[in-house]
């Protein structure tokens, strides 16, 4: 039996970031002339890892092993909820940690900070929601600041115009998703997703259209959060326009709180098994898996630009994670079902540090100014090897090879796809991956194999930057070995979904 | 322990080596080098494993530890050697340090970090070849692919990148296929096995007991599953040996590669592919190799015979060389579908003795390099009067590459030509065998033209270098490879006892073992 | 069958939120636009107070028309560009 | 009962019609002011749609969730209205086809 | 086991060690390795001479795998083994013999000289005397085809010992090649043998040839992989007889050693003489009880070997360098060898290999005691008038010629003598088809004796016609030594075996026949052994067994002189005229050497090196293209995706929602919404 006090506590995570956002509240308001923001980055920062110890003391003490439901069943704090907030604490923390250096000559620090903690509110809420009402105001709660985010360098075109195809897209997926919303509410007279469920069996009957067409806008809703095609387009552009801290939070907390949503409410929300036959979303999954993995990794190996390139992988990487829900065809019966969305979770989790690592990278890169593109870069391992070691760990990571943590994710959902029956699935992710070889090694290539056209006279060594770059390195690689911590909590998680 | 101090010591030496000052790094990495090659020595002198690691065999050295779990199977850290895991950790070890004294020569700029990735290289390769799990396995095997990127993007010659780049990716796409078909097997075993331990799924497997990747209602038949997965994995592994049609990564690889990468790509790194079709393929799937068989002769010998004639049609030295091992990898897959004890312990054999004779080819055209800059036959001639004693290993070599009695090379293709001839796997095995063996007189061909043009004849040189003899850490490393190549093919039961005991049982299996 | 005066209330304020609609989309200048919307919000009001749902109207009225078509119209006004520099900006 | 006599079929149309009618705002319009009306037009046809179906299934869960609905799109409404000032600020223009520097 | 037999194997080791020391110390060594060499190749003759003098006096062979190199528990064991017995012990002695008298020759041919490389050139000599020395004491095929195979290494080697210049390397390539060619079809027999018998072992009832005749018997089967028990052993004859016509130059293979006459001269004397062209034919010999069995082989051996002796011999007739000449001897003298082989005489074909290794060591010695002489001239219209100059060599030459061209009584002519009369005898035994390969031999009789008196007047008659054949270089004891020694031996070797004189006076002189045939029975590789297996009959002429002797005889004999004296006819004289050009085309055609070398250098360099060519272009064309072409196209259709992101918002909601109608539709089919 959960007690009221046990479930505040089970909220501890999400509390964390919104006392830290209060307290950015008050800094702002009683010290608003903090010049270097370190205090607001600190606090933030605090948050973060307040969040994630939190969140981790909560997943190793196993007291939400089975999943627990508060206020009605609106929220429920589980393994999976547990563990996409601890990483959202850590690429809170990361991103911090970083903008310190990045922003420190910009005006509205407190704002920037408050703004982060926000989204990782929403993001938080998002891991618990488990009714579509919370899951669409979360949703709006982490990607309105989102917006903003985008266009915190608001005298910077580039940062502009992302943040308003960012607007205008996920305005656009918003009013889609919540016209599903109330289609699916039409069919079955419910938000609540476990009541959702339940009705389904009479109501699809009734209504297989009003449902269908509502699971479908759905599921845009969540491929706008994930940047999955055809969602993705505001994706390479916001990434690329955003501050280079705001595009990693972007694309490894924003992207991961798109799938845990998406986890939830389809696996509990709309069982295949029940809903199969008006809308057989593992299909759609299948298609979007594809489709956003190709695009994104084809699209990726012409880019110029580092961090468009980024902002591309980063697209193919949620076709990746996509594999979790496609494979779901029960043909492999329900372990090989937890196996593949486990590992798609535990992918996510370490996407969270090589992505944001990477980016993080970039804005190293653009804090020193040196420029965008591959060319930018050349030469850069003699000048700042360390910190070209530890992008160079994020790249191949990325690309799936066994330097960090990635490498064992990625192959665990591409062995989990085997295993639920579709190896076809896997091999297209197989021969994206090899692809995604190629341009990630573009940046080692650019790094350490490329002299450089002039010298890069880099005179700063950002400290928190560089601390922040490292931590997620040394992260990274750690989880190789390391996954051992995680990886039974993600296969339980994904478990206690079905 | 052993196994864990090998890879710790070279990983530890990379990681020295790469915060070293570069004048220091070249003596200091050789002096690294020496305990994984002292350890690894002492591992073949102590061995005392039987029988194949896979197939309940003694497994010598052997470490086993939880590690992760991946849904319903326990992916654990196991590690171990057999007899024919061990011959190639020693031949890792041992071109390992050669090519770091070869190294010393040409590598002249950003040393640490050179020395540091052939280093961290070794860790990786003796990895491949003690992991008995195949997720660890496949840690370093793609591992292997990383330093050797590098080896070859940074001290690569001129088309280096693009060279790199397709190494990199080829190889690598190559392995993600392979990793599919494997987990397909994995999968379609079921409960039969609870990990993904090497020596549970060959059991398994060899047990008959692949079911269904799926249900039975829409799942793979296991059948089809062990065709399409046996597929799927030798294509992955055929790109690495490399085999003809898969093998175009290679020249370009070898010919940009430093030459110290040179060997190593040739001498090690080749043999994780025949090594990984012995393990994988041909241990755990022998039923479907045998249905396989007649294809995979045939690739076998179109490798020997396409990759001997595009050596003969090449004016690079170094690319002779290069296209020369597509040629010698495909007798290992000759020797490894006969499931003879003689084919299996032949093609491993192979695998020892290529490494070594290659090594030994890409060192040699690596001194005449440094000295000549440059590595077209057409450039040069005569140049045994200027460099006798490299000229003198060089021929050693050459004619130890065309399998001349009592040099390994010689031992290793007879081996596979009696595996292979006496064959009752492979259809019409005499005719293959027959084929196959015609290799050796377009080897020869090829290497004899080589050498007349480039090192007798009158002495001419198209370029400005002065030639003199070369240092002694040049010709060091050489003379002890025909050392080793002479002993194997004098005392082949040196490994090849060894060998023969762990393929006993891989051979075993309803079709008899050799004669 | 009489068409019950329900249904015709609806149909009438059916058409009224389709029209105002259409007519926010289609208006060539932005403001007609901008007035339009507030139509169609009121009369989307008016289906709510049909479904028993007086409190959500009201809502939507304060918040809605008294908040979103302020701030649209304010912003309106800021973009709005010069007489003479043409309606280019606001079409 | 008043509206016994509506179908909620009708609401459902006329949801779609409104729905139908932003998207088609969305897709013609290049003002980024009408762009941000025709999402409203958008969130308005979902609350259409859960109001009646509150009735139609006699709880107030839509309602509640229109409520909601209502707040954020005002929300959404200054967040899209600030990005719209700087962006007017940064191209002179609010017309959406106008920022293309980022592209590819 | 004898103490001898224990020792045996130092006869290979003395030499090797030599190749050692020569190889790492010869800089330091006196003479630079030669006088290591010689001694060691002396020691090397010493204890063959022991060996066979025991073997003689005690009749006590010797058997025995000596080193395993793979003990396979469930296959062949791959071993070295010694097998003494009277072949191996007789051919010991012989290789043992000019080998030594090559060392000491060298002495005077490449030390006086002030030749370079010595280290390496004694180096290679003691390794070539080694492997052959392996070579004929193996006891199975596999050790046999090993040192085979290292005989080619060292004459590759020594052929291209003057590596600095153009000719030998590329005839040492040549030599290498070409034997390769051959060796290729001899490995695969290696393994077919080894994989049929599972033995390749030479000896004992355990031994192939043994085998293979139980199994033709029908008592025991092996696999013939699908083809009869007589035709599968065929088809490993023939593959092993491919190794055989490499080495010993026997057509179509014969085209390397003409070339090979780039290297030094002592080593031509040596690899014709004693190692490896004798081996291809000693390997016939050793496994003799093997080929015995298979008629269809031998007499494909007797009609290669017969048509070898006629067509090199048409070609010598028009050499004009000595050493051509007496390469194409070679050839046509061990085309006999396999003629007698292949017609059942087998203790002919090895009496003309003694008395070959004999007379053509004699004659090639002698030839390069001539090339010192004319300061490494070769060309006879060089030479002439240097029997007053150079007594020793002209005697001995003279000597070593006559017993070549087969006349009475030097060697030369009983060992001919008697390959052909065995190949007459067995030809009226019924086997009709052995007349052409008797008819080819018997025609190249009469060449042979043209050549060679063509090559004797030339050199050493008539004035000189250059100035260094006025005022030759003299030679020193280290030339004439060794043709002293085999002079008079080319002189007397005949005695090991005059059959005709025992026939006509019933003398047990014939002695070689006799200790060929003492062999004891267990090893089944004796004489007697093979004369029980073979399937030839024998029949005569008219005058019964004498007779027909007689007729032979004498048909040789007065062929040989009519040649000689052709010969004689049109070269003597102080200036003899070229005569060649009166065989017209003829002429070109032999001195082109039939076209051999052309479609063979051909097929090498025309056929193989287009063809590697041609799969070069076809790779990196078509495979390595594809390669390229997967990563181009990957590319482009990255470059042509990303186009889709226009950077216009009003596409990418366009986009979102033509995207989400398509799938609507789609889905809404699958699901039967409407």
């Amino acid at each position: 039996m959960v007690t009221m006090a046990n479930e505040w506590l089970l909220l501890s995570p999400a509390a964390a970031f919104v006392l830290a956002a209060l307290a950015l509240f008050v800094i702002d308001a009683f010290a608003p002339e903090d010049a270097d923001g370190g205090l607001l980055a600190a606090v933030a920062a605090v948050g973060g890892i307040a969040a994630l110890s939190a969140s981790g003391v909560l997943l190793l003490s196993g007291v939400a092993a089975d999943g627990v439901e508060l206020f009605g069943g609106q929220l429920v704090v589980d393994g999976m909820s547990l563990l996409f907030t601890f990483i959202f604490g850590s690429v809170t923390a990361l991103v911090s940690v970083a903008s310190v250096d990045y922003i420190r000559e910009l005006p509205h620090k407190a704002e920037y900070y408050l703004l982060v903690t926000l989204a990782a509110t929403g993001m938080s809420l998002l891991a618990s929601a488990n009714s579509l009402a919370v899951v669409f105001v979360a949703l709006e709660l982490s990607s309105l600041p989102s917006y903003a985010l985008v266009a915190y360098l608001k005298r910077n075109r580039g940062s502009v115009e992302g943040a308003l195809k960012y607007f205008l897209v996920g305005a656009l997926s918003s009013g889609i998703m919540v016209y599903g919303i109330s289609l699916v509410y039409a069919a079955t007279g419910s938000l609540l997703l476990s009541d959702v469920a339940s009705a389904l069996g009479g109501a699809s009957a009734d209504y297989p259209g009003v449902l269908g067409v509502g699971l479908l806008m759905i599921v845009g809703g969540l491929a706008f959060k994930t940047a999955s095609v055809p969602f993705h387009f505001w994706a390479p552009d916001a990434y690329e326009g955003a501050p280079a801290p705001v595009a990693a939070f972007l694309s490894s907390a924003s992207k991961a709180a798109g799938f845990v949503v998406a986890f939830r409410v389809l696996v509990v929300g709309f069982p295949i098994g029940t809903i199969a036959g008006t809308l057989d979303w593992v299909l759609l999954f299948q298609v979007l898996a594809v489709v956003t993995m190709t695009l994104g990794n084809f699209a990726a190996a012409t880019q110029e630009n580092v961090k468009r390139m980024l902002a591309y992988s980063s697209i193919g990487h949620a076709g990746y994670a996509l594999i979790g829900l496609a494979a779901l065809t029960n043909a492999g019966g329900p372990g090989a079902e937890a196996t593949v969305l486990g590992a798609s979770m535990l992918h996510l989790f370490v996407y969270g540090f090589m992505n944001t690592g990477a980016f993080l990278f970039v804005a190293l890169v653009e804090h020193w100014e040196l420029g965008r593109t591959f060319e930018d870069y050349n030469g850069l391992g003699r000048e700042a090897p360390v910190a070209c070691v530890a992008m160079t760990v994020f790249v191949f990571s990325l690309a799936g090879l066994p330097v960090g943590g990635g490498f064992l994710s990625k192959y665990f959902l591409f062995a989990g796809a085997v295993g639920a029956g579709v190896p076809w699935l896997a091999l297209v992710g197989a021969v994206n991956s090899a692809l995604s070889l190629y341009y990630y090694s573009r940046v080692v290539k650019a790094m350490w194999i490329e002299p450089p056209a002039e010298p890069l006279g880099i005179e700063r060594y950002p400290t928190a930057l560089y601390a922040a770059v490292l931590t997620a390195a040394v992260v990274t690689v750690l989880l190789l070995p390391g996954l051992v911590v995680f990886d039974g909590i993600a296969f339980e998680a994904a478990a206690s979904l079905f | 322990m052993l196994i864990e101090a090998l890879v710790v010591s070279c990983l530890l030496g990379a990681a020295i080596v790469f915060f070293t000052p570069d004048r220091y790094a070249p003596k200091l990495a050789f002096g690294l080098s020496v305990p994984p090659l002292v350890l690894s020595l002492y591992a073949y002198v102590a061995f005392d494993g039987s029988g194949n690691a896979l197939l309940g065999g003694e497994i010598a050295y052997e470490t086993f530890a939880e590690w992760l779990q991946l849904g319903p199977y326990a992916v654990n850290y196991h590690v171990g050697l057999d007899g024919i895991s061990l011959p190639l950790v020693v031949l890792s070890t041992v071109l390992t340090t050669l090519s770091i004294l070869s190294a010393w020569t040409p590598i002249d700029d950003r040393q640490s970090e050179f020395y540091g990735l052939v280093l961290l290289l070794e860790g990786s390769l003796i990895g491949v070849f003690a992991a008995l799990d195949f997720l660890l396995w496949f840690v370093f095997w793609e591992a292997v692919l990383i330093p050797m990127y590098l080896l070859i993007g940074v001290w690569g010659g001129p088309r280096r990148k693009y060279a790199a780049i397709k190494f990199f990716v080829y190889t690598n796409i190559a392995s993600l296929v392979m990793f599919v078909g494997f987990f397909a097997l994995i999968f379609g075993l079921g409960d039969a096995v609870s990990s993904t331990g090497m020596p549970a799924i060959a059991e398994a497997l060899r047990a008959g007991q692949l079911g269904y990747l799926g249900t039975p209602t829409v799942g793979v038949p296991p059948d089809t599953l062990a065709i399409a997965a046996f597929l799927a994995m030798f294509v992955g592994f055929a790109v690495k040996v490399p085999v003809v049609p898969f093998h175009t990564w290679l020249p370009d690889a070898h010919v940009e590669a430093p030459t110290p990468a040179s060997v190593l790509l040739a001498g090690v790194l080749l043999k994780m592919g025949t090594y990984a079709l012995l393990r994988f393929n041909f241990t755990m799937l022998p039923e479907q190799a045998a249905t396989l068989a007649v294809p995979i002769a045939a690739i076998a010998v179109i490798s020997i015979i396409y990759g001997a004639l595009l050596a003969l049609a090449q004016q690079d030295l170094k690319r002779v060389v290069a296209y020369s091992s597509v040629s010698s990898m495909g007798y290992v897959i000759l020797g490894l579908v006969a499931y003879t004890v003689y084919g299996v312990g032949g093609a491993t054999f192979q695998m020892v003795a290529h490494g070594l004779i290659s090594g030994l080819l890409f060192m040699t055209v690596g001194v005449f390099y440094n000295a000549t800059h440059t590595r077209m036959i057409g450039d040069m001639s005569g140049l045994a009067s200027k460099m006798p004693a490299t000229a003198t290993v060089f021929v050693a070599g050459a004619f130890g590459y065309m399998g001349l009695p009592l040099m390994a090379g010689f031992m290793a293709e007879l081996f596979v030509f009696i595996g292979a001839f006496e064959s009752t796997v492979l259809p019409a095995a005499p005719v293959f065998t027959a084929i196959a063996m015609f290799g050796i007189v377009i080897v020869a061909g090829y290497l004899l033209w080589a050498m007349q043009r480039s090192l007798f004849g009158p002495f001419e040189l198209e370029t400005d270098y002065e030639l003199g003899r070369a240092p002694v850490h040049d010709i060091a490393p050489i003379v002890t490879l025909v050392v080793l190549i002479v002993a194997l093919g004098v005392a082949p039961d040196l490994i090849f006892e060894m060998i023969r005991d762990a393929t006993l049982d891989v051979v075993e299996f309803g079709f008899g073992g050799g004669s | 069958m009489a068409v019950p005066f329900e249904t015709l209330a609806f149909l009438l304020f059916a058409l009224v939120t389709v029209g105002a609609s259409l007519g926010v989309v289609l208006a060539r200048d932005v403001w007609h636009s901008a007035l339009l919307l507030g139509a169609a919000l009121l009369s989307v009001a008016a289906h709510y107070v049909m479904l028993r749902a007086e409190f959500l109207a009201v809502m939507q009225v304060l918040v809605y028309v008294g908040g979103v078509l302020v701030l649209i119209t304010f912003a309106v006004m800021l973009v709005r560009q010069e007489p003479d520099a043409g309606m280019e900006g606001v079409r | 009962m008043v509206l016994e006599t509506v179908p909620a079929e009708y609401y459902l149309v006329l949801s779609a019609a409104v729905f139908c009618i932003g998207l088609f705002g969305i897709l013609t319009r290049r003002n980024a002011l009408v762009f941000l009306m025709s999402v409203e037009l958008l969130l308005n046809a979902a609350n259409v749609n859960l109001v009646a179906f509150a009735f139609y299934w006699g709880n107030v869960t839509g309602q509640t969730f229109a409520l909601f609905v209502i707040a954020l799109a005002a929300a959404e409404v200054a967040v899209g209205i600030g990005i719209v000032l700087v962006v007017h600020r940064n191209f002179d223009d609010v017309d959406v086809t106008n920022a293309t520097t980022l592209k590819w | 086991m004898a103490l001898i037999y224990e020792l045996t194997p130092a006869i290979v080791f003395l030499p090797l060690a030599s190749f050692a020391l020569a190889l790492f110390f010869g800089r330091w060594m006196p003479k630079k390795g030669a006088v290591a060499g010689i001694l060691a190749t002396a020691g090397a003759l010493g204890l063959s001479v022991v060996t066979l003098g025991w073997l003689l006096l005690s009749g006590e062979v010797h058997d025995q795998t000596w080193y395993t190199l793979v003990d396979a528990e469930m296959g062949v064991d791959l071993a070295f083994g010694i097998l003494i017995d009277q072949l191996s012990a007789a051919m010991l002695v012989i290789v043992s013999l000019i080998a030594f008298l090559v060392h000491v020759f060298s002495l005077g041919y490449m030390n006086d000289e002030g030749e370079p490389g010595l280290p390496r050139y004694y180096a290679g000599l003691g390794l070539f005397t080694a492997s052959m020395l392996a070579f004929v004491m193996a006891d199975n095929l596999f050790m046999a085809f090993v040192f085979f195979e290292l005989v080619g290494l060292c004459s590759y080697l020594l052929i291209g010992h003057w590596f600095t210049e153009d000719a030998p390397p590329s005839a040492a390539k040549k030599a290498f090649l070409v034997t390769r060619f051959g060796d290729y079809f001899f490995l695969v027999g290696v393994v077919g043998v080894l994989v049929t018998f599972g033995t390749a072992g030479f000896a004992g009832s355990e031994g192939f040839p043994a085998l293979a005749e139980s199994a033709l018997a029908g008592e025991t089967s092996v696999n013939t992989f699908g083809l009869s028990t007589e035709g599968w052993f065929s088809v490993l004859g023939l593959l092993v007889l491919g190794g055989v016509l490499g080495k010993s130059a026997q057509f179509p293979f014969h085209t390397w050693l003409p070339d090979a006459m780039e290297g030094p001269t002592p080593v031509s004397a040596l690899i014709h003489a004693a190692t490896m062209v004798a081996a291809g034919v000693y390997l016939v010999a050793r496994m003799y009880g093997f080929y015995a069995l298979l008629p269809t082989v031998l007499g494909i051996i007797a009609f290669v070997g017969g048509f070898t002796a006629l067509f090199a011999a048409t070609m010598a007739v028009v050499k004009n360098e000595i050493k051509q000449v007496l390469a194409y001897s070679t050839i046509s003298q061990y085309g006999y060898m396999m003629l007698a082989l292949g017609a059942g005489g087998y203790v002919a074909a090895f009496f003309h290999l003694t008395t070959h290794a004999i007379f053509k060591a004699l004659l090639f010695l002698g030839a390069g005691s001539v090339i010192i002489a004319m300061h490494h001239e070769e060309d006879m219209w060089e030479m002439g008038g240097l029997k007053s100059e150079m007594r020793t060599t002209y005697l001995t030459f003279l000597a070593g010629s006559l017993a070549l061209a087969g006349i009475f009584p030097f060697s030369g002519f009983w060992s001919k003598d008697e390959v052909l009369f065995e190949t007459l005898v067995h030809a009226l035994g019924g086997s009709p088809l052995l007349f052409g390969a008797y008819a080819m031999g018997i025609t190249a009789v009469f060449l042979t004796g043209f050549y060679t008196i063509r090559m004797v007047m030339l050199t050493f008659h008539g004035d000189p016609r250059s100035e260094t054949a006025e005022d030759p270089h003299s030679v020193g004891w280290n030339v004439k030594f060794p043709l002293s020694v085999l002079g008079v031996l080319a002189v007397v070797a005949g005695a090991l075996n005059p059959v005709p004189i025992e026939m006509l006076t019933g003398a047990e002189v014939d002695f070689l026949h006799d200790y060929l045939y003492a062999t004891p029975e267990a090893l089944l590789t004796g004489a007697e052994h093979y004369s029980s297996l073979s399937s030839y009959g024998s029949g005569a002429i008219a005058g019964g067994e004498i007779g027909t002797m007689l007729v032979n005889a004498g048909l040789s004999f007065g062929l040989a002189v009519a040649g000689a004296g052709l010969a004689f006819g049109l070269y003597r004289g102080g200036s003899p005229a070229r005569h060649t050009e009166r065989l017209g085309r003829v002429q070109t055609l032999l001195m082109h050497n039939y076209y051999q070398d052309e479609y063979q250098v051909w097929l090498a360099e025309g056929f193989t090196v287009r063809l590697a060519a041609a799969a070069d272009t076809f790779d990196q064309g078509v495979i390595d293209g594809t390669v390229n072409a997967v990563s181009s196209v990957s590319r482009s259709a990255g470059a042509r995706i990303r186009q889709i992101q226009s950077g216009v918002v009003t596409n990418y909601a366009a986009l979102v929602v033509l995207s989400l109608l398509a799938l609507l539709v789609v889905f809404a089919i699958l699901g039967g919404w409407f």
